[in-house]
């Protein structure tokens, strides 16, 4: 789950690591007072969506002056940013955050985050942060990396290591040392996958500020951070994501037309590459569970991929283990049945009363078509979606 | 037996009395594994499906001489129903739980690592021998027993390589699911080396996804040690960046962890790999048939 | 480095570890109205003095009514008490802790500390607590042992583990895994290598209270433990130890009248052990430090055993490694002129300018008994500290 | 070589620019041992001594091919000092420092177990060579060549046991001083294994004190696995309870720890036991006399 910057430095203040001085603002009118309270007459306007590319696509906005806050202001306040993220409309701003400019002689990148080939938490910074810098330029920026150590943490020679490569002066030094102390702490206390400062200002005096901040919080560990649940923004989500979220599905929109639900992470990716690899193009990913599952969840699933406009055929497979093939089609005939099929549904069954589900489909009348064989499903479905789209 | 369980392992079954793991204690033991013991805390004394249920892991261990452990607990439970197995000296545990945050496994690997315990998943499917030991939640009727060790990260798509092996008549040796999470027991590299070391297993087949560098790491490996045939699948080339797929482990972030990137080394290692999820068992049944 | 048990307490109070109610009284004049401010009509008054064996003394006494608690406070407070700490003298009892009595079912007996064989933390407990329970029996108790994971440190199969040992109610398990969460964290964060509760009350609703308290710091660990160090007590320590700390000196006053004074822990045993094997008894450990040291640091350390009334000879064992036993010499003549020598001092010398050293002290007339051989050496000492009291 | 450091041994020392570091430094030098580089935080690029100093151990390892280091740093820094030795790829880290906190040593033991470093202290006097490496802080001048192994938890009576050896002309082939700090690195077992395994050494003197249990398991070590002479001699045998004789690690508790104790589990294994300390070479020198 991703957090606002908002959220994060929040954090970063409650951790002890230095922020530039912001107020958050979630109206228009609120914008100048907001300004005068940061003082001075240049103020940085950041929308808070999730993206990280929002920059690029004028999310942040330097204004001199009252007249320009205002446009500033005006131009991403309650509009949609179209960051790639959020589905086809873009993220609503909801909220700017207005930070008074930090005077800077060096841009870090710094980051935190889970090495799962290492097993280890790692921290890895870079003399080029920004949006120009080591994020986005690839391999082409050295970037240095430390582990933390499984029983001891990050330790002094670590701080040492990481500001040698920096070259930073005595103060900072102390300064690197305390944010990696802090950013570790609030990366265990709350259970972070990544923690991201770019940039991480370094100012003439030697001091680091964070002026930005991404924290990105496991999922699997929700449940035991519930002041960190509440801080879910919704609204950042793609609108049939978020419904298949609040129905415990995995779904992701693709670009595609034709809609897949499949049981099983795995086999969801695999029945996607079988249908790129007979022409087609996957609507989205859906998982509606490797294994513990009934009927009512493959209904729901199944009418949430038919409330996708763009999709113009179906192709459902299920390799029937612990459930039934057969109890999955009733599943599927329940939700057809509420509202027929709009488009083509191609299923595929396997495993446990495979026989009798695809039977009961096509005994169905509600025009599934149905197979044993993957590779036909696929075939099938692809097939069916180029009809759609002629017809 | 093959690898890892066979017709002796003696298993017991933390959360045998939760109504996941009561519904596959059930299914295991039909299966023939010798299942022999429960352990569910404050439970001790009762009995499950004709089994003796501990308080203790220690005490199940103690009264049955058990030498495996399927876990079928809540996550925020998990890691101490692991660690109590390995303290306990359980030498194989198979973690079926799934929504283990990645912090309590980077703890619990390093943890474990001061004891000679392993660890399959958490978020697996378990291990099957065909006709010995089912330890997991695999259909056991789809297995045969045969010649091909297969070690996946997925579930259902191992299903499809068991089903696939079946039906061209090859059968497996054991069938390893090491589990969808980004930080897990047992990894590609170990099941390739028992299953090379395997007298009984005379192919591999490995079933990848995105995510992670474990089939890179599979592949400079399967070079420089395995001279059985190899076949793999990795699953997700549509996949697009960014996005998790399903499981915790599954997302092509922005350096690592392509399709793309893991056929090519697995290529260059000498493995026949297969785009088409379809045609595992095919390739395979190719290779023995020369 | 031991706590006083008021002190012990108000940190178990800090880590959420239950106890009495309790008042600390300083003064006879001040006990009946700390009585009244707990209430009832009955109370404990707890000599507060570091010996564990204080109740064998009578250092706690329970009072019924204001005339018992008078008198028991009039024993007590100001007065010493003869626990085998503390030398000859025995310890100054200068705080009474009064406590309301607890209604108990089971004192249990809880220990966590720091096993360095198997390099864990252990946390025991017994069913049989209290002063007549597992402290005292020695092997024929049960006693449970738990260890703290290199990593995770106790977990809750610990705890279920131990609860079952002690056969606990439900209430009392959930009481127990949370003594053993809070007592862990006190016993990290305060650099303990012992916390001892015993006995640990458990009550009929399923409490458990730390009826007593014993928390020994790790010495080495005090430079950041600057809060625990303020509550060091020196006037428990013996007169000549409490000396030879602030000269940062290793002195342990023994029952014999050789006094010892040797660089090198290993070696100072070495030499106690030595003189008891030639029929002498030691009446010091005395290690001027292995390594690095001065002539004035020797100086004081002779000084300090002379002024011991108990001493009737000295044997001084010096193996010169990097300090060269000519400076170690001069030391000591420096200690002798200064006061002359009040009993014959036995010096061997090995190492480093042994020769030069050995022949400055027999020169300078003051009465040093000299030789290289350390057998030589202890017989020598014996028969000087017999002809001592002969004399 | 006999065990551990020999004439090829390269060892850098860690804190060299502080009084003490340099102090020993220079007398190592003196001794003959490849003392090749120095690690200061702050002060890389500098020289002492006529040897480079560095700013992190990977530089001095990177440009000097270092194998082992020697740690003089305040016991705030010492268990940094290690890890990051360990880190490096340092086989062998001695360290000198006095006065870490048990707990920062469970911590550290812990993490070390991840490496491939052998640990000898803290709190030690050092390990030698005579003639080929000394790393420590014990006077040179004491050691003579021979086929003694030595292994100490004490400084000056280590000394004496040098001393002893090299007087009745058995002289030394290594040896140890394990520290007297009751958690530390390398202890009575790895150094007796390693005499055992060493073609120099002919006989081993183990000197013990009273406190933990180490002796009596060195005692059920050497009763299984070590054919060569042993000689030992545990301090404190006069020493009382619960009193702590000047090492952190120096005290009889209730149960555990009496010289008593040792001394009878060291003559169940069939070791040679002193109970005079002067009589330690003497023993060695009986033995061989026959």
């Amino acid at each position: 789950m991703k957090l606002h910057e908002y959220q994060a430095k929040a954090l970063f203040r409650e951790y002890g690591i230095p922020t530039p001085k912001g107020v958050l603002v979630d109206a228009l009118d609120k914008l100048e007072q907001a300004a005068r309270s940061l003082g001075g007459d240049e103020w940085i306007v950041k929308a808070q969506v999730h993206a990280s590319e929002r920059s690029q696509v004028g999310g942040v906005r330097w204004a001199h002056g009252m007249d320009e806050l205002r446009k500033a202001g005006e131009a991403l306040l309650g509009q949609r940013l179209h960051t790639g993220y959020g589905g086809p409309g873009g993220q609503r701003v909801d909220r700017l955050l207005l930070e008074a400019p930090v005077q800077l002689e060096q841009e870090i990148y710094f980051v935190m985050q889970v090495d799962r080939s290492l097993e280890r938490v790692v921290c890895r910074v870079s003399q080029s942060g920004g949006s120009t810098g080591a994020e986005r330029a690839g391999g082409e920026i050295e970037i240095v990396q430390v582990e933390a150590d499984a029983v001891l943490g990050f330790m002094p020679f670590h701080y040492r290591q990481l500001s040698l490569e920096l070259d930073l002066s005595r103060q900072a030094r102390r300064r690197l040392a305390e944010l990696m102390q802090n950013a570790y702490r609030l990366f265990r206390d709350k259970d972070l996958v990544m923690l991201r400062i770019n940039p991480l200002a370094l100012t003439g005096a030697g001091e680091l500020v964070a002026l930005d901040a991404k924290l990105t919080v496991d999922d699997n560990a929700l449940d035991r951070q519930p002041d960190l649940r509440a801080l879910h923004d919704a609204e950042q989500v793609d609108a049939i994501e978020r419904a298949a979220e609040e129905h415990g599905l995995h779904y992701v929109r693709l670009d595609g037309d034709i809609g897949c639900m499949v049981n099983g992470a795995g086999l969801a990716m695999a029945t996607m590459d079988l249908l790129k690899l007979h022409g087609g193009e996957p609507a989205n990913f859906l998982d509606v569970g490797g294994h513990v599952y009934g009927p009512e969840q493959v209904a729901k699933a199944l009418r949430l991929i038919l409330s996708d406009g763009q999709v113009k055929a179906v192709l459902v497979n299920i390799f029937g283990g612990i459930v039934r093939c057969d109890l999955i089609a009733q599943g599927m005939i329940e939700a057809a049945g509420g509202q027929g099929l709009r488009v083509p549904v191609v299923v595929r069954m396997q495993g446990t009363e495979a026989y009798a589900g695809l039977q009961a489909l096509a005994a169905s009348d509600l025009g599934f078509i149905t197979t044993h064989k993957l590779e036909d499903a696929a075939r099938l479905a692809v097939e069916a979606a180029r009809a759609g789209v002629a017809a | 037996m093959s690898i890892l369980v066979g017709r002796k392992t003696r298993v017991i079954c933390q959360g045998l009395t939760g109504r996941q793991g009561r519904y596959h204690a059930e299914r295991m033991l039909r299966y023939g594994t010798q299942l022999v013991a429960g352990v569910t805390p404050g439970k001790g004394g009762s009995e499950v499906l004709g089994l003796p249920i501990y308080d203790l892991v220690q005490d199940a261990v103690d009264e049955t001489d058990a030498d495996a452990s399927i876990i079928f607990v809540p996550p925020a439970s998990a890691v101490d129903a692991i660690m109590e197995a390995a303290k306990a000296g359980i030498g194989l545990v198979v973690c079926i739980t799934e929504g283990i945050p990645v912090q309590d496994m980077l703890r619990l690997k390093a943890a474990l690592s001061f004891y000679n315990t392993r660890l399959i998943g958490p978020n697996s499917p378990g291990i099957i021998t065909p006709g010995e030991c089912k330890m997991g939640i695999m259909p056991g009727q789809i297995h045969q027993p045969g010649i091909i060790g297969i070690v996946s990260r997925s579930g259902t798509l191992t299903y499809e390589a068991v089903q696939q092996t079946s039906k061209v008549g090859l059968g497996q040796s054991t069938v390893v699911g090491i589990g969808g999470d980004p930080v897990h027991g047992l990894g590609f590299i170990d099941c390739l080396e028992m299953f090379e070391a395997d007298r009984k297993t005379k192919g591999i087949i490995l079933v990848g996804e995105i995510g992670g560098s474990e089939e890179e790491e599979a592949a400079a490996y399967i070079q420089r040690h395995v001279r059985k045939p190899v076949v793999a699948y990795v699953a997700g080339i549509s996949a697009p960046r960014n996005r998790r797929m399903g499981h915790a482990g599954a997302i092509v972030s922005r350096a690592q962890g392509s399709a793309r990137s893991k056929y090519a080394a697995l290529e260059e290692a000498g493995v026949m790999v297969v785009f088409n999820p379809a045609l595992m068992g095919a390739k395979m049944l190719e290779y023995f048939r020369g």
